[in-house]
């Protein structure tokens, strides 16, 4: 099997469903990006090269170059999603939700459960999350939990080239409204992707580390984090179990609560501010669903309450580092009723 | 003109619908048998079913909270409405939607909208369907005076006309958002010349003459048919009830709803016209109130038999994919 | 003291601001709401009649009607109350942060820091959260979750109406930007209310019933709710501790913990679907930093997975219920690990 | 006509250190010396020195993620740009905000904005301020031709209108946003009209010719002032460099950039016409252009060398109450 990177599996997802459905679309601001310009149509492919070659493959009317205009976007993506097209409309930062939430949160979300269960709205939303590229505060959010309070919502944080295909396509082929978070720091990193299409199925955490001493939950770029934390730690003796939710919206909730029955202790890493985010949701529901189980406190490892400060040097600290995380399972290791 | 006697009738029969549709409602709703939020479409009834009569069920409209026109225009059952309306199990919407968000995908009703602003959007993207699908089907969005403003309906309007996609926006002006008059709200004096300005032809027409607001509809769908993309309405009208159901309307003038009634009442005006013309009988037309006024009877009493719904469906149909 | 209710009180607060301070004023759709009409031009005082009579006083300069025109209205809100004017902007219902959201989160809420501590923005956005009218998915949400997770905001969930009026009068005088929630099924309630001006500072907890069984947290309405199960409770011999946080950010975080560090149990009460919400961000803290003394799982009441339905029989499932929480304190009284 | 001589030096002044300011980042960007996105301004210096000549401390300005040029223009202290943009303690924002987020509300810099479509809103609340404070000052909202498509730009236009405030709305049209061209991206030919058909005054300039820019807003800004309310005009400029730096501008001919700037330079039409007309000395614009390198070289230099903000700054300055 090839190495692929993040940004190539998740193009190759792209052109596999667009080869297999007409009614499969994309659009959004430069997902071509040289409309009306005097040079090449095809000239950004998306601002970060992730759509490139669709145009010329598929043309203008599958692979629709937008103005800036995100809740005409969003909107007009999910009225064809209701129409029997099966759009993936690509909002460029997670951070943009703000000027386009209604049409995704009140409209395509709930348009299943208020007409009835009449309506089926296959819609994607493509979107770059994350910190690390100096990009401050309004271009390095995640606010994947705000898509997770959200009924009616699917979430989807893939850690991995290998998982960001699989979990693409399953997607694109789902019916229901999906929120599809690629961190950006990930475009680079490669893992071994087939060639051929396959999906993964939502709702299934995939185990990265196994251990029985300390359960990370981990998402996205963090479960690489982890990953690193659980070898070093297994130097030292201390058997960490890496769990990525891959999706937050469903959640999989028996594996979560099946490794902390094991392990009887819990971290949680999550690129975010703590209040109202993912950290409190796994707690709760450990808390809930596997008290019993618990020997230590459940600690979190999250962003400060801060919005994302610019500077290397502060964006640095920002974001939870391996250090910290290596922190939080000593204190919960080493916890004395 | 190209409406047939029977295409008279059924507009009139629509629009009576409507009309009597709503004035029961506004009875019920005051003896406290409707639960919610209800904004009543009565006086505007030209303005949906002008539109309406040129569509059909591959046509798809979007709507707002003042749905319930548009809804019967387009085909909707009227007792599955009345049935939502109360918030029963057999709804339209398996009474989990309410007036604001009665839908039916089937007749392409793209639904009510809470949202102010909430359906040019969506309506845009019913219209990339049918292009992209070769449906050959328009799609309508109605909005309000209000909703004009709102920065979604712009948005809507521009790239639909980027697009070339067949979409029209009908500007329903009934002169009010809420209690505030659209020549405060609206910062020049001209909606569809606003609408204009994003590139599309915009007109306007007095939204309580039928035969108007027809004739314009049928301009706009031809040419968004024919692939000439989008263009606007603004339909000028009124409407006879307030905002909502229970609005004291202090910000009306005493006898302002009084004139409106006599002078622009469209049912009385397409009634004179038909029968001037002698297009339709009064008789006939008598005939239709009399079968309406039954449907809507009907639809009332068994609304309130009917059950609401078990709890079984609190969870259900928040997903396809887990029901 | 008279009694007054939720609406009088928030009315009042805004009559004192208004009069002390001429930066303080007023602006949403309809906050008078019969500009450009034929009638009166105070017809409505906001759509619940909350701020009727300011016109009359203040003029349309500071209690200004706007079109229907959200991302304006909160835009404006916060550049006017960068150059020195304190602005109270209505966002109608709750539910309508989609179309405005940009705003808010990346935009008032961030000014301070990403300009590095120069930004002074003194905007309270008043609105209404909550279901029980029977107004369905899209104007029955809560949603202060969202806000809660956006550094920069704070977040007021006034439970009756000497809180409310307390709570409003410091957020005006707060510089920073404020979310104020107000319950719309509260409107009604009656409270001992002071004629005076008076402020309650934020993140300062009010234990409404105490009790060494089980802690409640409730936030708005489910404060009643909560306090009637204690009622009820207490003479089966169960002890309720019921505490009312009255900010979610900043959050009380001393008072909870010391609550359960004594009762050593732990409900939940919040009317937000249960995914990255309160409920879960009180869980986390619990099970963080009061671990040790709890001796049963954190159970919370939420309302599902779900949007809020039409349909009365559904909606009075979907909100939390007495007899829910009622169910939740029994369970953890009778856990037994 | 109303400049100064020392006025037009004070222009020149402006618009050659933005260009310098600019040039100098596109190298040190390449060498890989900043960190983050960073769009630069170059060739567009007439629009934002023409209208800020108009404009005090007293007046406010909202700005877009391609800002460097319109806080220059606006008064903001170059040294603290420079480290601002490098991340620096002593940055104009602490090195918390960057290129994206330079503001300084001393000087009515209300802020370079990452969100296109950001500032219109927050402009018409300054006018909103100024108004009710009566301050004299008028607020100017600048925009790109991309940013013209965002709901928050027609919503704030109209709220503007509807409120008669003194705000500008200044729509720079440099061709593109990001890859897109604007005769593909806005549906009308004509920005200007558009923003006209909200209910103001809307002109368009070619945004190379300083002093065409100068009397369009000066008009504007006079009328704003005078209580007479919004107006918009459209810039017609290009820009010099990428859309962000890194840019390989594939969606621009091979020659575009070379003849644009060959014929569409502003600094250049500046200098001919003030030389021509004999108001200026080359020798004094050549002395400007020293003063200016030097000022940006220190700038570069002291960047450099200055010290990260510490830890302590990580959770400072998110709220007032608790620093
Ligand atoms: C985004 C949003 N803002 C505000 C409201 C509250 N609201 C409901 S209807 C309405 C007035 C709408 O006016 P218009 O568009 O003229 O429609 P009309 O009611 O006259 O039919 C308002 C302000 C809403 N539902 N959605
Ligand atoms: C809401 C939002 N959507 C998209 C972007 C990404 N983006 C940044 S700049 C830009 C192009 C802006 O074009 P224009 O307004 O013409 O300004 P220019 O870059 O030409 O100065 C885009 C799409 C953004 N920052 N914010
Ligand atoms: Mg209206
Ligand atoms: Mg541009």
């Amino acid at each position: 099997m090839a190495k692929k990177t993040y940004r190539q599996a998740i193009s190759e997802a792209l052109f596999h469903e667009m080869r297999r459905d007409e009614r499969v679309i994309v659009m959004g601001e430069d997902v071509a990006g040289g409309q009306g310009g005097t040079g090449q149509i095809d000239a950004y492919g998306g601002v970060l090269g992730v759509t490139k070659g669709l145009i010329g493959e598929f043309g203008p009317e599958r692979v629709i170059d937008t103005p800036i205009t995100e809740s005409a976007i969003m909107g007009a993506a999910a009225g064809a999603a209701t129409q029997g097209l099966r759009p993936v409309a690509e909002l460029m930062f997670v951070d943009f939700l703000g000027v386009c939430f209604d049409q995704i949160y009140n409209q395509a979300a709930k348009f299943r459960y208020m007409f009835g269960g009449k309506a089926v709205t296959p819609l994607v939303i493509r979107t770059m999350i994350g910190g690390g590229l100096r990009a401050a505060a309004q271009h390095s959010q995640t606010l994947y939990s705000i898509f997770t309070h959200i009924p009616g919502l699917k979430v989807v944080v893939p850690s991995n080239a290998y998982d960001a295909k699989g979990l693409l396509i399953q997607a694109i082929r789902d019916d229901d409204p999906v929120i599809f978070c690629e961190h950006k720091l990930l475009y680079d990193t490669e893992a071994d992707v087939p060639d051929e299409a396959y999906t993964i199925p939502f709702g299934e955490a995939e185990f990265t580390r196994e251990g029985d001493d300390v359960t990370i939950v981990a998402f996205s770029r963090m479960v690489h984090l982890a990953n690193q934390v659980a070898d070093k730690l297994a130097k030292d003796g201390i058997e960490v179990e890496v769990v990525d939710p891959r999706t937050t919206s469903p959640l999989d909730e028996d594996s979560i609560i099946e490794s902390v029955e094991n392990t009887g202790r819990l971290v949680i890493v999550d690129e975010a501010p703590p209040r109202c985010s993912m950290a409190g949701d796994i707690a709760g529901l450990v808390a809930r669903e596997a008290f019993g189980a618990l020997k230590a406190p459940i600690e979190a490892v999250t962003c400060p309450h801060t919005p994302v400060p610019f500077s290397p040097a502060l964006e640095d600290l920002y974001i939870p580092s391996a250090e910290k995380i290596e922190a939080a399972v000593r204190k919960v290791m080493e916890y004395k009723p | 003109m190209q409406l047939s006697r029977d295409d008279l009738l059924e507009a009139y029969r629509r629009m009576r619908t409507i009309r009597a549709f709503e004035d029961r409602i506004h009875e019920e709703f005051a003896a406290g048998e409707i639960p919610g939020f209800v904004h009543l479409y009565a006086g505007q009834e030209a303005c949906a079913v002008g539109m309406c009569m040129n569509l059909d069920d591959n046509d798809v409209i979007g709507s707002t909270h003042r749905g319930h026109g548009h809804c019967i225009a387009k085909g909707c059952d009227v007792t599955g409405m009345m049935h939502e309306i109360f918030g029963k199990a057999d709804g339209l919407c398996g009474g989990k939607g309410g007036s604001m968000h009665i839908a039916d995908l089937d007749k392409g009703m793209l639904g009510a909208n809470g949202i102010v602003g909430g359906n040019p959007p969506l309506a845009v993207g019913a219209a990339l369907a049918a292009r992209n699908l070769k449906t050959g089907g328009v799609a309508v969005s109605f909005a309000g005076d209000g909703s004009s403003n709102q920065g979604t309906t712009f948005e809507a309007m521009n790239l639909a006309v980027v697009l070339k996609l067949p979409v029209i926006f009908v500007i329903e002006n009934n002169g009010y958002g809420e209690g505030t008059g659209v020549d405060y709200a609206v910062g020049c004096k001209d909606i569809a010349a606003r609408a204009a300005a994003f590139g599309m032809p915009g007109t306007h027409v007095d939204g309580s003459d039928f035969f108007a607001v027809y004739e314009a509809s049928r301009e706009a769908v031809e040419r968004a048919r024919a692939g000439e993309g989008p263009s606007a309405i603004e339909m000028r009208i009124t409407r006879f009830y307030g905002h909502f159901e229970g609005d004291p309307q202090l910000y009306r003038a005493d006898d302002e709803v009084e004139t409106l009634k006599r002078d622009f009442d469209c049912l009385k005006k397409f009634r004179a016209r038909v029968t001037e013309a002698s297009l339709l009988e009064a008789d006939q037309l008598n005939a239709v109130d009399d079968q309406v006024a039954r449907l809507i009877d009907d639809a009332v009493r068994t609304a309130k038999a009917a059950p609401y719904p078990g709890p079984d469906a609190l969870e259900r149909d928040v997903y396809v994919s887990y029901p």
